[in-house]
């Protein structure tokens, strides 16, 4: 299908960066999943999976991206258009590796390391990389 | 964060009432139950059956009482997963590591 | 209090012009009613209240306000700083003046005019005006 | 939008199956109540428990089903309305236009 103006949802949020604010944040992305019109398979899975990925997203621009340009806010950025969802999480840290960042090792069972696995297995691409409003991790699913 | 801590049959039960396990309440989970196995907990169930959402450092928390159980040789049980937070287990494999009841009740028979 | 990061939120919200996602507005700003920190009096009715006075507003803004520069989209505005909420609906319609809309008639039962009654009922300031990015209709609330 | 309807003891129910009320779907209840009318309906209750938040859409097209009861001498009534839709009401002062019930119960006994 080709895209129409009536599929195009776009949200920038910016919120303080404090964890008391990832639940307002998770549950605007569960909103916006139950509201998209094309969700072919389960819309309550991807209504729980939009909220999971935003807070651990949301949870490491908090704990590892505070740096000095960080004005204590965390900005998100949303869209929904021809049945890609796009979400953005920016971070003012010192930045990371993302390929480096391995799978969590099941016999160790460690207490950290599933937030990005979880994003990874959750959606379709997931990118990180240095721009001029800050470092950003990308990720992508097509919902249709 | 709200937890309802009550002995049953023997047992320490925690009740979460909170809809949301995240990092800004699973530090404190984490806190309680290191506490109550530091003052002699033996047999302790982590309730949840009111929990509609989890995160990675929510099963953090929940993995540090399993862990310390298993220093300790005591006992340590999830009850009452719904099944979306169920699922984070079992994406994460976790359920093959936690010992898990449907419910609290047949987590305090079982 | 002196303002504190810690409590600013902001979002800028695009929507398409359908009144299907009057729901979705609406139960973002019912979330972030919820989340505010400061609220002295009853939080859920500020939801609720919040809630209405988007829906009022971004059902107005479809109706009378889908001129030719619409390109589809609803744009709405809301922000939360030091106590003062502000909500900007914006339309690119032929415009109207807000002053002399007057309170709905009680006699007359009509079936319309009590959008703009009700926010004027539930918020401190509203303003209507034109501005670069279309006509922008203002509302403001302290909430401390 | 998802409304039932039924006879019961002679009455109309409609029953609004609707978390909003809405420019939505305000619209299209509007439509439903004028074509019972029309249909010879006598006496409708809207049963309004499901519904949470109501906007002034919704009041018009409460509204317009009231007015057109008026004037065929008809019975309208609304009832079971949350406390929230219930102060729509009264802050624009049609609690004392309309008909109101606290449930459906006594709707329909009274
Ligand atoms: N925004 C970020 N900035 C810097 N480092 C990050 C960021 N996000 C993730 N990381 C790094 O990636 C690692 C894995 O992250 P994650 O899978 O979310 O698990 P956890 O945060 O529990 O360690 C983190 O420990 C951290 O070193
Ligand atoms: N964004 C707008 N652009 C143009 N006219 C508007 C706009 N918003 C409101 N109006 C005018 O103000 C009137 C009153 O609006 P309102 O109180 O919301 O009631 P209703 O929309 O039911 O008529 C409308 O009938 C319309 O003429």
């Amino acid at each position: 299908m080709a895209p129409s103006p009536e599929n195009i949802l776009n949200l920038d949020i910016q919120v303080p960066n404090q964890t008391r604010y990832l639940r307002l944040v998770g549950n605007i992305a569960q909103l916006v999943a139950k509201e998209i019109e094309a969700v072919a398979g389960d819309r309550d899975a991807l209504a729980y999976h939009l909220n999971l990925v935003l807070t651990e997203a949301v949870t490491n621009a908090i704990q590892y991206g505070s740096g000095s340009h960080a004005e204590g806010k965390i900005r998100i950025f949303l869209s929904y258009e021809n049945s890609d969802l796009c979400v953005r999480v920016y971070d003012h840290g010192a930045g990371f590796d993302l390929e480096s960042v391995s799978a969590p090792d099941d016999a160790a069972l460690s207490e950290r390391g599933r937030g990005l696995f979880f994003i990874r297995s959750l959606m379709d691409t997931v990118e990180y990389r240095k721009t001029e409003c800050g470092n950003v991790l990308e990720m992508k699913k097509r919902v249709a | 964060m709200k937890i309802v801590t009550e002995r049953r049959g023997g047992k320490t039960v925690l009740s979460l009432k909170e809809e949301r396990l995240d990092a800004h309440n699973s530090g404190e989970l984490k806190e309680r139950i290191s506490k109550l196995f530091e003052e002699g907990g033996r047999d302790i169930i982590v309730d949840l059956h009111e929990v509609e959402f989890i995160d990675s450092s929510g099963l953090g928390a929940l993995l540090s009482g399993h862990k310390n159980a298993a220093q300790r040789s005591a006992g340590f049980a999830l009850a009452g997963l719904q099944p979306r937070v169920k699922s984070m287990f079992e994406l994460t494999r976790l359920q093959r590591v936690f010992e898990i009841y449907p419910d609290l009740c047949e987590a305090l028979t079982g």
